[in-house]
């Protein structure tokens, strides 16, 4: 039972707000709609600390927003000329030990890091120094690791192991050296969700088939359902011209933005060139190319030939659960209604 | 003829084990056995093992107790143990010229032994020794006489700090870890590389540290979280739990009072980060040691998320003495803010090198001079680095500063867990700096940005400065870095990584810019910046530097003057090192 | 379904995947949540971080064994006897919630109770292979949670008694009042993304949309009312009854849409000789599959990607399709396919917008009445039943009560599979999916990087059965089943019990359902007893 | 080979010990930490192997690669530094015969490693050979002592 107690009430750059006690200094900046800006928070993993961009003045003292505790009486200050300042020379610390490769970057326009250079106009780092060199790359077919733009927040480390149970991805080394790598640095094998790619806020870690196939701005999104199991995903498709060429997940969504191998990076059947693309009429035993009119004319004529012969029940009809409701409501009632019989089922009803 | 038993005290420590005290002791025991010893003079000869009594340089160091009077032997070998035996043992004289000599009462003289003084005195293999000198005593009072509330009362009331790095007050610690409701609650005691000479020589008072503390905040635990390979403090803190759980003094139902308080070891490896508390509770729960966000703090949610409380052994060890003589007691000794005693590694160029316990607030000059007998080779000293690697450099100029918490925090450097490294006039402090940071930098676990970052950019400059490729700017990034580092790093490790430069900046700026102005490393260390040359005046020809030169740089015929090619030279210092004649010319 | 349907009225999962992580316990049998509903499972893991109790039951250790509590391993088909024993224990232990037994169902007595008191963990043991003391904790475990889930799929649904356990599932659920709660009650898995929906737009030889029954002359009164034609008044053929009629020259012709049964049903040989005798048969595909191959008509048709609508998910959520790109080639909306078809057929469905179309499913379900496009736009997803517009829909179902009044107890005793092992045939195959590949494979077995990881059919085998073969990893081996065999590289691994092996049936070259039988299907629903084969396995 | 593993995991359950525990029984049984040894322990244990090369990389001590029959370690704490441990470092490496980038020499009779303060800075510069601290060090003294031990015995692991 939560008690009345367990409110408290604090300032942020000077305005009042209450919240539960355990509320983070960040969370509760949020309600305030007061932005600062993060690189290893993610809301739904637990924190860790370890940018510190997120720093904010409390009694002249930066703290993580992200890992402290609102307290009773607080005055916070997330945007003072000291706090900019130290944030500014973080995040220019980071980009001392980055690749400066945005203009072939899959993550330019949707790059964390790149929004706080941006932000911060950093052009050229004051601290420049040795950058993390890693020839060797990652030869598993979906997820493009490029260790040299990780910048160690832990977001993919966690959501492997705390969200999908599946801890392939560890830190390992450390101080300088310290990298995200699968055990004994071998390639990457695991469920390949691509969990750790939609937490990612560089370009570290990308979907490796969509490499090069259009950039972000250039990118039409549109939100739609997983066409694999019965949990109803909620996908968001980036379609380049006419291909899907991605996928993310909207993260207020019945799956919280998460997915699998499947929604993630099996989608690309939709531009097989397998597909079919004209209607087919069997002639002598071997199926032709036709016209959608021969082909409607030819069907529609055999099958009333065979419900006035043989009556509507010699028949049927199976409808499929990969098909829309609509389309599923419309295939029963041509069979009840402009068949007439009952004779209609689904393969995968059981 | 007195029937009085003859005590032989055989110095064990790390150091004096290093220095052939196995043999030794091996040496006495076969000597007094083998040639009947003990009947010829008719009284019990007993050779022992003591722990460290801090003159290490002097070691093997020996005493012999005859007679109630007792002579110091030091730097014995094997071979000396004959003689020492028959003049001493048998005929009842001391050996003059093999005692030890006025620095030896020096070097102790300044010393405050309160947690050091059993050690060398008593074999700490032997619970029934520490029990003699009233040990466990402080531990029975504590259960049997005190409520755990009295026991924290009373270590507030003592002022102590802790005694491990960031100086926090003990009681105040165990106070808020007392509060928690939740149960188990943990209590570690981190027995650091400075700590060793305190588990050697007198372990059973870090167990009886341990167990008052366990009772004062209601842990059933302990952990004894040290590294695997200090092999001696292991074996024998393993070898005084074990004695002590056979006298009832951990297990369950300590001294019939119902507390039950079980001591297990956790095994470390090599990390110089295990030093923060939270990353050394990563450690002991398995993990890498990479620290935990505070708050919360440990004793609110430590090991495996429970009220956990760390101190490191020196800390415990004053535990006893606080709770056996009084907080009140304990107090008075120090200064205002920094009560007791601090124990010191203190090691360099200084003449005595050993372990020291000094009262708080004695002064540098005093450690230095006093103590420490003065520099090596009476050189000028220049430095003085206190608090380990991410300490500060203290300069010449405060040589009269008083040695306590409030006066390092001041000059920018911290008490640490007790590490003193005395610099002379031979030694770069750039250099010096650069070495600190680069030994940080690996340290560092690579969680947070600045310190990952930071640590790396910082040794970057600073190798740049040492190479004679800085510029004056370098230095303000320097700066700029060090503020961002001290101020939102994530732990200690890398709030603190700056105090090297800082400090070192601050006091010797200009050996800093002659790096960088002009390309001179005044100390000549730096070898970028160095240039070896023969001259000519004192040069005999004698064509030994020419037969070390490793680079075949050096050419000349005997007897004439020899020559360096400085295109050649890979400025090793072989000729410079072996050149009788001081012909070598270092610049 | 038709086990839930008959005890409750209705068949569906009764909760809502997000009411998942507030379980205190969960009881995960016959799924593989981790592989199949990935994303259900990582519901479950979080709920196991929040500190609820996994119990699994499979004859695999799959994945999400790792987060479980208790995994009892039962042989293949022998869930009754594994849930009777369970619910002796709740009976004996006095677990029952007697209040819930009392005011919402009906048929707990004397006989039901005889029943389950003959059941001993013991002898459940016997039958099962789980040793009792697991049986007697998981008992317990799910009794005693404020809030149990079960969660069900394909492991209990295609057995020759595959609506036995589904019933007794629902026994457990009914003693134990864990129904009509938030997070608590039995939920079975959906395997498709819009199976739910196929069911509930009536798709179905006996129901129309919204499971009214096709019998019922009112109900059909509404439907002739509704779309202006009269109906036919028996019920129809289920889908291997059409297969069985087209063998015996009764079914002549047939119109598949989006569906490759040759490859997803039971006994291949089988399903292909009875399609192979229709004197006409419609593929409406978006790939040449198995089944388009033996057509006299392939249609074209859309995928997911290329029009608008609905889907409904495993948990009664109605979400909406969009558009993404355009369709290649000629191919077709298939529901502009149908509508053609239709008005050629003297039928017109003059629909000018799908949302029309959405609208009448409204009119013939009240369930769905208060969902529409914009609903769905704004809202993003609504649960049936919605029936009015200001109707928040339903995130868990029996809240007031059952449709058919009182939910039912029913009598359930275990039987052996059709499919026993003996000499001939010593071991038990049982099929199912792998998480890269889906279904039979004609989505994902298109998809370049899933095919570079999960290409290969195998079959999994245990250790010690692998030694006694003297089969190591990669070896071909013959599988072969009363049915038909086919060859397939072994895959040595834990995760089978000793004499159970495991093939995904999604690999064409390796056709699972090769093997399995189309014969034992389960009494009430036709289920194929997909989950339980003889075969037998040697050296290639 | 497996009785040996399972040795060590049953005393590992016993003990109900942390990974690092694991890991250095593992060390002490063979010398280092193989791939084939963790996946393993990670299989019996369900610990994912990216968890033991995690810690396995964080710790200097742990190695994968197979250790000599002898160590030397050289310490390179502050006080050892400025009496010359970089010069120990390099003599110990040329009398191993050992590039910068080897700390094992190819016959597998001696790693040399580097070890941060080992507490013994009064008696710098010290060199650990296997158990036994060497104080006040100098280049001679190294390399006398790796000769005079090349000749010895070793017992060996397993």
């Amino acid at each position: 039972m939560e008690k009345l107690k367990n409110i408290i009430s604090l300032t942020i750059d000077g305005q009042r707000i209450t919240v539960q006690s355990g509320t983070t200094i960040l969370a509760a900046a949020r309600k305030l709609d007061i932005s600062i800006p993060v690189l290893c928070h993610h809301p739904k993993l637990t924190a860790t600390g370890a940018c510190r961009v997120c720093i904010v003045e409390v009694n002249g003292i930066p703290v993580t927003s992200c890992t402290t505790a609102a307290e009773e009486g607080m005055e916070v200050i997330t945007a003072s000329p000291y706090i900019e300042n130290l944030r500014r020379d973080i995040i220019d610390l980071i980009l001392s030990d980055h690749p400066y490769d945005c203009m072939v970057c899959e993550r330019a326009g949707s790059c964390e890091l790149q929004e706080l250079a941006y932000k911060y106009q950093i052009r050229t780092p004051v601290f420049r120094g040795e950058r993390r060199i890693y020839p060797k790359r990652d030869g598993n077919p979906f997820i493009e690791r490029d260790m040299e733009k990780c910048i160690l927040c832990g977001r993919c480390v966690k959501v492997c192991d705390e969200v999908q149970g599946v801890g392939a991805i560890d830190y390992a080394y450390k101080g300088f050296q310290t990298k995200i790598c699968p055990p004994f640095e071998r390639d990457l094998s695991c469920e390949f969700c691509g969990q750790c790619i939609t937490v990612c806020p560089t370009g570290a870690l990308v979907s490796k088939p969509s490499l090069g196939k259009g950039r972000q701005q250039d990118i039409r999104k549109v939100a739609t359902i997983c066409p694999y199991c019965g949990c109803g995903c909620n996908l968001t498709l980036h379609a380049h011209k006419n291909e899907v060429i991605r996928t993310s997940s909207p993260k207020d969504s019945i799956n919280e933005g998460w997915l699998c191998v499947k929604g993630k990076f099996g989608l690309s059947f939709i531009n097989s060139p397998d597909r079919l693309k004209t209607p087919l009429v069997r002639k002598n035993g071997v199926l032709v190319e036709a016209s959608w009119e021969e082909a409607f004319t030819y069907t529609a004529d055999r099958l009333k030939q065979i419900r006035d012969t043989r009556g509507p029940d010699a028949i049927g009809g199976l409808s499929s659960a990969r098909c829309t409701n609509e389309e599923n409501y419309l295939f029963q009632k041509f069979l009840r209604a402009a068949v007439g019989t009952n004779n209609v089922d689904h393969c995968a009803r059981y | 003829m007195s029937s009085q038993p003859i005590e032989i005290k055989v110095c064990l420590g790390t150091s004096g084990s290093a220095a052939g005290g196995e043999e030794v002791l091996r040496m006495f025991q076969h000597r007094i056995s083998e040639q009947g010893i003990e009947a010829q003079i008719g009284r019990r000869c007993t050779p022992k093992k003591v722990g460290c009594r801090g003159f290490c340089s002097r070691d093997v160091l020996v005493d012999i107790i005859r007679d109630g009077n007792k002579t110091t032997y030091q730097s014995v070998t094997p071979i000396m143990v004959e003689r020492i035996v028959q003049d001493h043992i048998v005929g009842g004289t001391a050996i003059a010229e093999w005692t030890v000599t006025d620095e030896y009462a020096s070097f102790h003289e300044k010393q405050h032994k309160i947690v050091l003084g059993p050690c060398g005195e008593i074999d700490p293999e032997s619970i029934d020794e520490y029990i003699a000198m009233q040990g466990y005593l402080a531990a029975r009072k504590a259960m049997t006489r005190m409520t755990p509330d009295d026991v924290i009362d009373e270590v507030v009331r003592s002022g102590l700090r802790g005694r491990g790095g960031s100086g926090f007050l003990t009681g105040e610690k165990w106070k808020v870890c007392r509060r928690e409701e939740q149960h188990p609650k943990y209590i570690i005691c981190n027995v650091g590389e400075v700590n060793r000479p305190l588990a050697e020589g007198n372990p059973h008072a870090i167990i009886e540290g341990l167990l008052i503390g366990g009772y004062a905040i209601c842990a059933s635990k302990g952990y004894l979280y040290i590294r695997e390979r200090y092999h001696r403090s292991v074996e024998r803190l393993r070898i005084a739990i074990e004695q002590a759980r056979e006298k009832g003094f951990i297990g369950p139902n300590v001294f019939g009072t119902g507390f039950d308080f079980e001591i297990e070891f956790s095994f470390g490896t090599e990390a110089f980060i295990c030093g923060e508390e939270t990353a050394l509770m990563e450690s002991i729960e398995g993990k890498r040691a990479m620290p935990r966000v505070r708050p919360p703090f440990p004793a609110v949610q430590g090991l495996w998320g429970k009220p956990t409380v760390i101190n490191n052994a020196e800390t415990f060890s004053n535990i006893p003495i606080i709770i056996g003589r009084g907080g009140e007691w304990f107090s008075s000794i120090g200064t205002k803010e920094s009560k007791g005693t601090k124990v010191f590694t203190l090691s360099g160029k200084v003449r005595n090198n050993g372990l020291v316990e000094i009262p708080m607030g004695m002064s540098f000059r005093d450690i230095v001079y006093g103590i420490g007998g003065g520099i090596e080779g009476d050189k000028a000293l220049k430095a003085i680095q206190v608090g380990g690697p991410s300490g500060g450099i203290i300069p010449t100029s405060m040589l009269d500063l008083g040695l306590d918490y409030e006066n390092l925090a001041k000059v920018g450097s911290i008490v640490g867990s007790g590490g003193m490294v005395v610099f002379d006039e031979d030694d770069c402090i750039v250099s010096v700096t650069k070495f600190y940071m680069e030994f940080l930098q690996r340290e560092s676990c690579g969680k947070c940005t600045p310190c990952r970052v930071g640590t790396r950019r910082m040794l970057e400059l600073l190798t740049k400065i040492t190479e004679g490729t800085g510029g004056d700017e370098d230095l303000r990034t320097l700066e700029r870095l060090s503020g961002v580092m001290a101020a939102t790093s994530l732990c200690g490790l890398g709030r603190s990584a700056p105090n090297p430069f800082l400090t070192s900046f601050s006091h010797f700026k200009d050996e800093y810019l002659a790096h960088i102005r002009d390309r001179k490393c005044p100390a000549g260390v730096c070898t970028a910046l160095i240039i070896f040359s023969v001259n000519e005046e004192q040069c005999k020809g004698c064509g030994l530097c020419k037969r070390v030169c490793p680079a075949k740089a050096i050419a000349g015929e005997v007897k004439k003057i020899h020559l360096i090619d400085p295109d050649r030279c890979i400025k090793c210092g072989a000729c410079f090192r072996a050149c009788k004649f001081k012909a070598i010319k270092k610049q | 379904m038709a086990g839930l349907a008959t005890v409750f009225g209705s068949g569906a999962m009764t909760n809502s995947l997000a009411e998942i992580e507030n379980n205190d316990a969960l009881f995960v049998i016959g799924s593989n949540t981790k592989e199949n509903h990935p994303i259900v499972a990582l519901r479950m893991i979080k709920a196991v971080r929040k500190g609820a109790k996994l119990i699994i039951a499979d004859p695999r250790r799959v994945p999400l064994v790792r987060f479980a509590h208790l995994w009892l391993q039962q042989r293949p088909g022998t869930d009754v006897a594994l849930l009777n024993g369970m619910m002796h224990v709740i009976l004996n232990d006095g677990l029952t919630d007697s209040a819930f037994i009392a005011e919402r169902t009906e048929g707990f007595d004397e006989n039901f109770r005889k029943n389950i008191g003959e059941c001993t963990p013991e002898s459940a043991e016997k039958i099962t292979g789980v040793p009792k003391e697991k049986i007697v904790e998981a008992a317990r475990i799910y009794a005693r949670a404020e809030r149990a889930g079960i969660y069900y799929t394909m492991g209990i649904t295609q057995h020759s008694h595959g609506t036995d356990n589904v019933l007794s599932i629902a026994n457990l659920a009914l003693m134990t009042g864990n129904l009509g709660k938030e997070s608590s009650g039995v939920n079975p898995l959906r395997g498709q993304n819009n199976v739910q929906g196929a069911t509930d737009m009536g798709c179905l030889p006996n129901l129309f949309p919204g499971y009214q029954r096709v019998t019922v002359p009112a109900v059909r009164r509404k439907f002739e009312e509704l779309w202006g034609v009269k109906l036919p008044e028996h019920e129809g053929l289920m889908a291997n009854g059409m297969l069985d009629a087209a063998l015996e020259g009764k079914l002549k012709a047939l119109y598949i849409m989006g569906e490759n049964p040759v490859l997803s049903d039971p006994d291949m040989s089988h399903t292909k000789k009875a399609l192979s005798s229709l004197d006409f048969l419609v593929v409406q595909d978006i790939f040449m599959t198995e089944t388009a191959a033996l057509a006299h008509v392939v249609l074209p048709a859309t995928s997911f990607a290329e029009k608008v609508g609905t889907f409904t998910n495993t948990e009664r959520r109605v979400q909406r399709v969009r558009r993404v790109v355009d369709a290649p080639g000629l191919a077709m909306k298939d529901s502009h396919i149908i509508m053609e078809l239709s008005g050629r057929m003297g039928y017109s469905m003059p629909y000018h917008h799908t949302e029309e179309v959405f609208q009448e499913i409204g009119k013939a379900w009240p369930a769905m009445a208060g969902i529409s496009y914009s609903r769905l736009d704004e809202e993003g997803g609504l649960q049936w039943p919605c029936p009015t517009a200001d109707h928040p829909g339903t995130p868990f179902l029996f809240k007031n009560g059952f449709p058919r009044g009182k939910a039912a107890f029913s009598m359930v005793q275990y039987t052996p599979s059709i499919e026993q092992p003996d000499a001939e045939y010593p071991f038990t195959l049982t099929t199912g999916r792998m998480l890269f590949q889906y279904h039979g494979g004609s989505m994902t077995r298109r998809v370049a990087p899933i095919e570079q990881v999960a290409g290969e059919p195998y079959i999994e085998i245990n250790p010690e059965d692998a030694r006694d073969l003297a089969v190591t990893n990669g070896t071909v081996v013959t599988v072969a089943s009363r049915q038909g065999s086919l060859t397939v590289k072994a895959q040595v691994s834990a995760r089978p019990g000793r004499g159970v092996v495991f093939i995904p049936f999604h690999f064409r070259e390796a056709a699972a359902n090769v093997l399995t039988s189309s014969k034992g299907l389960d009494p009430i629903c036709r289920i194929p007893s997909l989950k339980v084969t003889a075969v037998r396995i040697e050296k290639t | 080979m497996e009785k040996v593993l399972t040795k060590i995991l049953d005393q590992h359950r016993k003990e109900k010990g942390s990974l690092i525990a694991l890991l250095q029984r593992i060390q002490e049984t063979f010398g280092h930490i193989s791939e084939e040894n963790v996946a393993w322990f990670s299989r019996m244990l369900d610990i994912p192997e990216s968890r033991f090369f995690g810690v396995i990389t964080f710790y200097p001590k742990f190695r994968t690669s197979p250790v000599g029959k002898n160590t030397i370690t050289v310490c390179c704490g502050a006080a050892c530094h400025i009496k010359g441990a970089d010069k120990l470092l390099d003599t110990a490496r040329e009398a191993l015969g050992l590039s910068d980038d080897e700390d094992t020499t190819a016959d597998l009779s001696f790693t040399l490693q580097k070890a941060t303060c080992i507490g013994a800075c009064n008696i710098a510069p010290v060199v650990i050979l296997n158990k036994q601290v060497h104080a006040g060090m100098d280049p001679v003294k190294v390399t006398k002592l790796i000769k005079g031990y090349e000749r010895e015995e070793f017992l060996g692991y397993l």
